[in-house]
């Protein structure tokens, strides 16, 4: 049964993905993969709203939805995100995140 | 051990571990793929908290489709067989610090926290249910977000089509 | 429109004019016409006021009116004035005057030269005839605000870092005034009534004395700045050397004298119970401020550093009488800030003036200018001599009556203040003497000094009246007395009830 | 009685020529400022002696003693409840005998300077600023009050620096002032401080009311001390600096000698004749205080005042500036005047030295007027200060060489000249109360003659020095004041001082105590002899006399190091040691401290810049951290 | 739902009828100043008709709420954007943009839509998609210009940082709903929030709010973005996106948050202090003006933090009161710095020395903006800062005023130091005279008029606070 499996299971998972994705957002070099690992927090998230929302409050659907809701809003920001990335490619041709700090200070 | 706790840890250690590879591969390409084995088995989760729905939607558009642009953006701005440079031994350290930090105080928060949980309802939320909260205007109708994120969306239309847009004839 | 308003409409109205003057001649004309109807409004003011209390007036503030302004937090555009700000007015209205003509050969950007001036002015009426803590504090960084401009863009020497240093540390001095007035305002309410920001309102109130600890200190020192308080006193050398004549002797003049008039309305009229209490501490540094001031004048080179400590001496003594708080002390502080208000003023200008014609203000550089310009030396020797307390001119019955009232203390503490403090008037001799002896008397250094030219009519203009007025106080001041002395008594009512309790 | 109220134009109208004189300066014609103001004092005089008149000698009959009338009083500064500043005017014997010294010594001195100054730059000025005097000193002893007092004392200290530094562009004359107002100054912030005291312990600055033998102040005393004294014994012992300071009296006294830098008619106005007894003046105006009140001031008064008249008389005869000589004489005459006071009695016959100290002021105040008058005709005509570059002038300037013998022989005690009657009343003043000082007062006389007639015979008699223009004697102007003055130098001891001027207002009687008038004579003739050896012709005896007591002949010329002393104390203690630090400290660790916030906040400005490093990656670690931080803050600290 | 309550939300339907409109036009005209010109008109009308009256209410199940606060808070940022038009007519023409101007006005609307949804926002969804619209197409403004190497790396700025400052406050929201259970403002506002894991939430959700209003610790991208992105952008960011979260962050505290306050008083008393001192100190050492106002607007949230901790109708009311004279203020400091970079691409602080003989009055208006942010009397900055002020006293935190006032003194220094460029120092070459375009002169003028009377006129502080009241 579900019920086996404590909902602290859930939040731990999600928790420490959370954090490899802030690991690797403030370690990656490439700018792609800091997107993806906000993608990963992103999801970690989505996996807290769930879980709360299957062993907590499954009257409503609020976790439900406002987990679909990020996946919306994560296309339209990996979108937009992704539009930079190869616009700094073009001007600065790569996408370094180290290099890409003209300003400073 | 139930079904659901080997699919659970099962899910749960790959989520992990494709986690890390995402965020340690020193190949980008991979690193995509290890995130799109994160998502599969996130979707993995959702069917096994039986939200069918909300797991279609995590592999259509999350694997599907935010993976996909970004392997296109990687074709487009990297070379497939660069390897990156190793992290500095400080940086790394000093983040692992931070976020080991962090991680700690998150999960013994959580772990001091007494969540009363509920009887479980393990049945898929109906799938009319979800379109009618979707298109409902009372409580707990979302109407009004499917709206704006239509907004949204198309916002960030523009915003990329902005950044990408060259110059007329000059 | 009521009468007091004026004073802070008719500058505004010559700064508007000013915008639309097209040349320096009609510029200055227009300036000077504006600030002489402020002049004489000053005038009409002072026989108005004591009309009205000859007629039997006998209410705490005249001419007072209230508007509402900013209903839900009680602000009020309150506004009225007492046989103090009387006098602090007038002083005012010939010190900006004066202050015009002293400034009347300035070419340089000179309409906006004058909008400064005028505004800086504005502020300062509006400071005097404020009745209510949140006008006045307006008014106070009012004043403060133009004189960076003012010394910056017309200053001399190391303009730039003498008009930050001293926009500076007086803004940093309001940020303690803006918490103590706040800290009042908030404790307005403790006779139970709402809060107010209203000074005659606060001074029925008996604030807790937490709470008068905590905020005395803090407009003490917040106004103490603007009035040279020890050892917040370096922008005021600094600032008067950089500043163009006219600003100097409205800083000076004028501006310093906010300080005092404040720590008296504010500090010590609203929190006397604190102000009994650590007016020791403060008695300390005042009285430090007068003998430290007048020492380190003894010392200085340029004409103007000599007469930025001896202000910070004279200053240090108003804040010092202040402090003492008794009627014959308060007086004298109020006498002291008119005193050398007018000396002081007198003296930039004269400053100035030499400047203008020899191009340097090292003591050492100048020698033998009485043969040159007797009238300018005359006027200066005049201005030393009110410095240094002679009687007949107006610093001796300001001194004296200091003095007196800080006398009346019957403990040792008190009393060896007193005489350190009075102390300061031989080295002030001294200093006006070696100033006085090296740059007017002797013989004539520089060849070139031959050709120099005495006072012209607009430097006579401004300094003669400066002189009047220095003699006026000093050969009749019982009216002046009297008229302050008289509004002394809500404050020292006040004080009777601390003594009480 | 008349109504003495019209007394108040006495000060006034020469405060009118003042303003006048001063204003119209150098627009109107000099000679006529000289005449304006001489016929403006002369009025003033006229008015005095009329009053003087009128108060002596047309009193209602059966007045036993002088009343003090105060026919002129009006609030000028009320200071505290209790305490008010009054202007006005306060009639009594001494006042009223100051009034003529004043106005005649000034009268004398305004028509002498219509001579004496003419041609020079500033003329009218000059003129102004004798008004100036006249007004603050005719205030000053019309005083009815100690405060109006201090006002016109200050004032007749800075007529005295104007009037010093009236060649301006002589830096002497220029330091010179400078002392001369600083010194006093100095006292006088005793002079203040005492006021402040006394003031405080009675209640009132009224003389009247503070010197009545019965009054409050006086039965009661006060009962705040400090430092073992009474409060009232340090007012007046505070009182008497400020006195002291004027009067030029040790170790006060180092700006006269310098004071002689200003023209000579001032200096027999202002240093000789008027202000420098203003000190005497008030020790006597406050005497049932000093007498009653502070005893043990009294004696200090005394023996200061000795102390100063043997000092002064010593360096006296080894200056070779005539006016010097003169200024050193003046110290030791008033030297005198101190003694009579600080020796006298009150009431009855034991008011002697009172009367003797007055008495003397009047006579000091005319011959040695005369003296100096006599040394400006002098240098008028020979264009030096110097005496050894003068010599055999007798021939050339008759007139000046017989009222200066008169002047010497006054000054030297010889009968039956003033001088003698005045200086032999203080002797038996002193006699009577203190023989060792009545020994140096002694021994002072014979000095004064000797030094005074080394002068005279310096001047007037030895070698002929050979001028560049023939001297030749000056006009009637000027020797006219020299006669006048010689004349009341000759009669004035016909006043009957001892029946006017008494400490307690009744008639004091004298009798020739014969004990003292020999010896006196004699001490006198002996100095006149002793000068006569030595100086009349050329002699080896002084210059002998010089190197065997080279050390002291060394130290008295350079009037005991008091000027070196004086400028230690301000050049190497005040300017460099206190005043230089203070404005080192200021710049430096004051005004440092304030720039100090400003260089720390760049400082700190500088050091942080750091974390805007422009690494997208470094933001977000500050962010994460940030989080992380203040959540570990709150949740256990929060909660703890 | 009747239609009627469509009324309610008249603002971002208006809003987004105009986006459209300008998106029809896009696509059927080439004219790009008609595109230009339109925009404006029907931000214009839009703006008016948002002053019309209307009453209070819910919608959607209390997704979406108004009340006469909200309305007035989104009149005063369509203010705000109003004159920023007017201030970007004339960059807008500039050949670089010229293919990109709808796109301009759609992506501004767009994000404005999405500020007054997250005013307006009852929900968490709500406001997370509100937050998102007002932050994902401002990162695509910043990139806004392809010429410029740093307008890239401005908008990648930007977009990164955001998405992991949302992240971080995803998580902290999703804590908030495992412990209350709904996600509804009204429910969490009833709810128990005091306990470990809701501090932690609540901090977590408070640094993804400090973000936008780029307080500090979470202030690092500021300074960057605003100096790559257009100026006009930096302008719009640093005035209307943080004013809206201003509000946003206000109502979110005093409602939802409301029983905690004891706690995020004392947080905002930390972040208050760090975020005007740190602030401070980055400006202090600023040539570029654009970095130059950044880390000024960095300081002036710190302060805005003081009326925020009051926790009462007062606190809102200054805290409203300060971001409208703000809106004015720095709208007038960026258009001037805006005109002068269009005219003669010039930016730093030196390039500004003796402006004022060539350019008196851009000179004198920039002036009293410097000397509003500063907080000088009689322009309007004195009296919202004199009311932050007050609020932060009324909860007693004199100790926090201070230290506002003298960080204030400091940021006085700063503002000087640009005052002293362009009327003290002198210059050889100062920019050349150039004459303003109409459309930047009324830009300019609104907020010389703003400047004066918001604060001599009481009536509006009054009208703030009227509302302020019933919250």
């Amino acid at each position: 049964m579900l019920s086996q499996i404590p909902l602290s299971y859930f939040l731990i998972v999600s928790t420490l993905m959370f954090f490899i994705g802030v690991y690797g957002f403030l370690t990656r070099k490439n700018l792609i993969t800091i997107l993806m690992s906000v993608e990963l927090i992103l999801n970690s998230v989505n996996i807290n709203f769930v879980a709360f929302n299957r062993y907590l409050y499954p009257e409503q659907l609020q976790g439900h939805f406002f987990a679909l809701f990020v996946i919306a809003v994560a296309a339209a920001e990996a979108a937009v995100a992704i539009a930079i990335i190869i616009s700094v490619y073009r001007k600065f041709m790569n996408i370094d995140v180290e290099r890409v700090d003209t300003m400073k200070h | 051990m139930s079904i659901h706790e080997i699919m659970f840890f099962l899910f749960a250690g790959m989520i992990i571990l494709f986690s890390i590879l995402t965020v340690t591969s020193r190949r980008i390409l991979r690193a995509a793929t290890y995130l799109l084995f994160v998502l599969i088995s996130t979707s993995g989760i959702y069917f096994m908290l039986n939200y069918q729905f909300l797991a279609a939607v995590q592999l259509t558009l999350y694997a599907g489709g935010i993976v996909v642009i970004i392997i296109f953006s990687i074709l487009l701005t990297s070379h497939i067989n660069h390897r990156f440079e190793k992290i500095e031994l400080k940086k790394s350290i000093f983040t692992i610090i931070a976020v080991a930090a962090g991680a700690i105080l998150s999960i013994s928060t959580i772990l001091s926290y007494n969540f009363n949980t509920k009887v479980l309802v393990t049945e898929n939320p109906d799938m009319q249910l979800i379109g009618t909260s979707l298109l409902s205007y009372g409580k707990n109708g979302y109407v009004l977000p499917f709206e704006v994120i239509s907004i949204l969306l198309l916002a960030a239309m523009f915003g990329s089509i902005v950044i990408a847009k060259k110059e007329k004839s000059k | 429109m009521d009468f007091l308003t004026l004073f802070v409409v008719v500058p505004v109205l010559t700064i508007i004019a000013i915008v639309f003057t097209k040349n320096m001649k009609q510029t200055r004309l227009v300036a000077a016409v504006g600030m002489g109807i402020q002049l004489l409004l000053a005038v009409a003011l002072v026989f108005m006021y004591l009309a009205e209390r000859k007629a039997g007036n006998t209410s705490e503030m005249l001419f007072s009116h209230s508007y509402v302004w900013f209903e839900s937090l009680n602000i009020k555009y309150n506004i009225g004035v007492d046989g103090i700000s009387v006098a602090m007015i007038l002083l005012t209205g010939i010190v900006v005057f004066t202050g015009v003509f002293a400034s009347w050969t300035v070419e340089y950007l000179s309409r906006e030269f004058f909008i400064s001036l005028i505004f800086l002015s504005t502020g300062v009426f509006g400071f005097f005839i404020s009745l209510d803590l949140f006008t006045m504090f307006l008014f106070y960084e009012v004043a403060v605000i133009p004189m960076y401009l003012l010394i910056g863009i017309w200053g001399t020497g190391p303009k730039e870092y003498s008009a930050m240093k001293l926009t500076l540390m007086l803004m940093g001095a309001s940020a303690l005034l803006l918490v103590g007035i706040l800290g009042i305002y908030f404790n307005s309410n403790a006779g139970g009534g709402e809060l107010t920001f209203s000074i005659l309102e606060i001074s029925k109130v008996h604030i807790p004395m937490a709470a008068q600890r905590m905020f005395f200190p803090m407009t003490f020192i917040g106004f103490g700045v603007l009035g040279a308080l020890f050892p917040f006193h370096t922008w005021s050398p600094d600032g008067h050397a950089s500043a163009p004549t006219a600003v100097s002797m409205l800083h000076a003049g004028v501006l310093m004298k906010l300080g005092g008039y404040g720590a008296f309305r504010v500090a010590i009229f609203l929190l006397p119970d604190a102000a009994k209490e650590m007016s020791w501490f403060f008695l300390i540094l005042t009285g430090t401020s007068v003998v430290y001031g007048a020492f380190g004048a003894i010392f200085q080179k340029d004409l103007k550093y000599i007469n930025a400590y001896s202000s910070v001496s004279h200053c240090g003594l108003v804040l010092f009488a202040i402090l003492m708080m008794n009627r014959a002390a308060l007086n004298g502080a109020v006498l002291q800030m008119l005193s050398h208000g007018l000396m002081t003023a007198l003296f930039f200008a004269l400053i100035g003036m030499i400047y203008g014609r020899t191009h340097t203000r090292m003591i050492n550089k100048l020698g033998g200018l009485m043969k040159v310009m007797p009238i300018l030396a005359v006027s200066y020797v005049i201005a030393g001599l009110a410095n240094l307390g002679l009687p007949g001119l107006s610093g001796f019955v300001a001194e004296m009556t200091i003095f007196f009232g800080s006398f009346q203390y019957t403990d040792v503490f008190h009393r060896v203040l007193t005489i350190s403090v009075a102390a300061s008037i031989v080295i002030t001799a001294v200093y006006i003497l070696r100033v006085v002896g090296k740059i007017l008397y002797g013989p004539i250094v520089n060849k070139e000094f031959l050709k120099l030219d005495d006072a012209h009519w607009y430097e006579r203009l401004s300094t003669g009246l400066l002189i009047v007025g220095i003699a006026g106080i000093g050969i009749a001041p019982l009216w002046l007395s009297d008229m302050i002395n008289e509004s002394l008594s809500p404050i020292m009512h006040q004080l009777l009830n601390v003594i009480v309790k | 009685m008349i109504d003495f109220s019209f007394t108040i134009l006495i000060p006034l109208l020469p405060l009118l020529l003042f303003f006048v004189l001063g204003l119209t300066s150098g627009k109107m014609k000099p000679v006529l400022s000289g005449y304006i103001g001489t016929l403006g004092m002369f009025a003033t005089a006229a008015m005095s002696y009329f009053v003087a008149f009128q108060y002596f000698f047309n009193r209602p009959a059966g007045a036993e003693a002088f009343e003090k009338i105060v026919p002129f009083n009006t609030v000028w500064l009320n200071l505290t409840d209790k305490l008010h500043i009054d202007l006005g005017v306060l009639l009594d014997p001494i006042s009223v005998m100051m009034l003529v010294v004043i106005t005649t010594v000034s009268l004398m001195v305004h028509l002498y300077s219509m001579g004496y100054m003419k041609g020079e730059t500033g003329y009218s000025r000059f003129y102004a600023f004798l008004s100036l005097f006249s007004f603050s000193m005719l205030g000053l002893v019309l005083a009815p009050n100690i405060f109006q007092m201090y006002i016109c004392w200050e004032l007749v200290g800075v007529s005295s620096y104007l009037l010093i530094s009236f060649y301006y562009e002589k830096p002497a004359a220029v330091s010179a002032g400078k002392k001369a107002f600083i010194v006093t100054r100095f006292a006088d912030l005793g002079f203040l401080i005492g006021i402040l005291i006394l003031s405080y312990i009675s209640g009132t600055f009224d003389f009247v009311s503070m010197t009545d033998p019965q009054g409050a102040l006086i039965t009661q005393g006060t009962p705040l001390t400090f430092m073992g004294l009474s409060a009232l014994t340090w007012a007046l012992a505070l009182i008497f600096v400020g006195g002291a300071g004027k009067s030029a009296m040790f170790p006060l006294h180092i700006w006269l000698p310098d004071a002689m830098e200003g023209p000579t008619p001032v200096s027999a106005l202002i240093h000789a004749a008027t202000m420098v007894v203003a000190g005497v003046y008030l020790v006597a105006r406050l005497f049932p205080l000093y007498y009653f009140g502070a005893p043990d001031v009294l004696t200090i008064v005394a023996y200061t005042g000795g102390f100063t008249s043997l000092f002064a008389a010593i360096i006296a005869c080894v200056q070779t500036d005539i006016k010097r000589v003169l200024a050193f004489s003046t110290m030791s005459q008033i030297g005198y005047m101190m003694l009579a006071l600080g020796v006298s009695g009150y009431g009855e016959n034991h008011g002697l030295g009172f009367t003797a100290s007055m008495f003397h002021l009047f006579t000091h105040a005319m011959f040695k007027a005369l003296l100096f008058l006599g040394a400006g005709a002098i240098i008028h005509a020979v264009h030096t200060n110097n005496m050894n570059e003068m010599g055999g002038l007798r021939k050339y300037l008759p007139i000046t060489h017989i009222t200066f013998l008169i002047a010497c022989l006054t000054i030297s005690g010889i009968p039956p000249f003033s001088g003698f009657f005045s200086k032999d009343e203080i002797l038996a003043a002193a006699f009577e109360n203190n023989k060792i000082l009545f020994f140096v007062e002694w021994a002072v006389a014979g000095i004064t003659a000797f030094y005074m007639f080394r002068l005279y015979f310096n001047v007037f008699w030895g070698k002929n020095t050979n001028y560049k223009h023939t001297p030749h004697e000056s006009p009637l102007t000027m020797t006219l004041p020299l006669m006048i003055l010689a004349f009341a130098s000759m009669v004035s001891e016909l006043i009957p001082f001892s029946k006017l001027v008494t400490s307690d207002g009744l008639v004091l009687h004298i009798q020739t105590e014969w004990i003292i008038v020999i010896p006196s004579v004699l001490v006198g003739a002996t100095g006149i002899v002793l000068a006569w050896l030595f100086y009349k012709k050329e002699s080896a005896i002084p210059d002998k006399l010089v190197t065997t007591f080279a050390t002291t002949y060394k130290w008295s010329f350079n009037k005991f190091y008091m000027d070196e002393l004086y400028l230690f104390i301000t050049k190497k203690i005040i300017f460099k040691r206190i005043s230089q630090p203070i404005a080192w400290f200021d710049r430096n660790v004051v005004d440092a401290s304030m720039n100090g916030i400003a260089w720390v906040t760049n400082k700190m400005s500088d050091s942080i810049k750091g974390l805007q490093s422009g690494q997208l990656q470094k933001y977000g670690y500050v962010f994460i951290s940030g989080v992380i931080i203040l959540a570990f803050t709150f949740v256990y600290v929060w909660f703890k | 739902m009747r239609l009627e309550s469509f009324l309610l939300m008249r603002h971002e339907i208006l809003l987004t009828v105009a986006l459209l409109i300008i998106l029809i036009a896009e696509l059927s005209t080439e004219n790009k100043k008609k595109i230009s010109n339109l925009s404006v008109i029907l931000f214009l009308g839009v703006t008016v008709i948002g002053f019309l009256p209307v009453p209070e209410g819910l919608l959607f199940g209390e997704m979406y709420r108004t009340s006469h606060l909200i309305v007035l808070m989104k009149n005063i940022l369509n203010i705000g954007t109003l004159i920023l038009f007017f201030q970007s007519a004339e960059w807008i023409k500039q050949t670089e943009y010229k293919n990109k101007v709808s796109e301009f006005y759609m992506l501004i609307l767009s994000t404005l839509i999405g500020m007054n949804f997250m005013i307006s926002s009852g929900h968490f969804i709500m406001f997370y998609i509100g937050l998102e619209l007002a932050t994902i197409p401002i990162a695509a403004l910043a990139a806004y210009d392809r010429l410029k190497n740093i307008s890239a790396e401005a908008g990648i700025k930007l977009i990164l940082s955001s998405a992991l400052s949302t992240g971080i406050m995803l998580y902290g929201i999703s804590m908030l709903y495992g412990t209350v259970g709904s996600l509804y403002f009204s429910d969490m506002a009833g709810a128990n929030l005091n306990t470990p894991l809701q501090t932690l939430a609540f901090i977590f959700f408070f640094a993804g709010m400090g973000f936008k209003i780029s307080l500090v610790p979470f202030h690092l991208w500021t300074a960057d973005v605003y100096e790559g992105a257009p100026i006009n952008v930096s302008s719009y960011l640093s005035v209307i996106s943080k004013g809206a979260a201003v509000f946003t962050l206000t109502i979110i505290l005093y409602t939802v948050f409301y029983s905690i306050m004891p706690m995020w008083k004392n947080l905002l008393y930390v972040v208050a202090i760090l975020t005007m001192t740190v602030g401070n100190l980055f400006a202090l050492r600023q040539q570029n003006l654009k970095r130059f106002l950044a880390f000024s607007s960095v300081a002036q949230a710190g302060f805005i933090l003081l009326g925020i901790i009051d926790g009462s109708g007062l606190g809102m009311a200054s805290v409203v009161y300060f971001v409208l004279i703000y809106i004015f203020t720095n709208l007038g400091a960026f258009g001037v710095v805006s005109a002068i970079s269009v005219a003669s691409g010039k930016e730093h602080i030196d390039d500004y020395n003796g402006l004022y003989k060539t350019n008196p009055k851009l000179s004198l208006l920039l002036m009293l903006a410097l000397f509003s942010l500063a907080g000088i009397p009689p322009v309007a900055g004195f009296f919202g800062k004199f009311f932050l002020f007050t609020a932060a006293a009324h909860s007693g935190y004199f100790w926090l005023v201070f230290i506002a006032v003298i960080n204030a003194t400091i940021s006085l220094y700063y503002y000087l130091l640009v005052v002293k460029a362009m009327f003290i120092n002198k210059n050889e070459n100062p920019i050349a005279y150039f004459k303003s375009a109409f459309t930047t002169k009324v830009g300019l003028l609104l907020c010389v008029f703003g400047i004066f009377a918001i604060g001599l006129l009481s009536p509006v502080y009054e009208f703030i606070r009227m509302f302020s009241n019933i919250l």
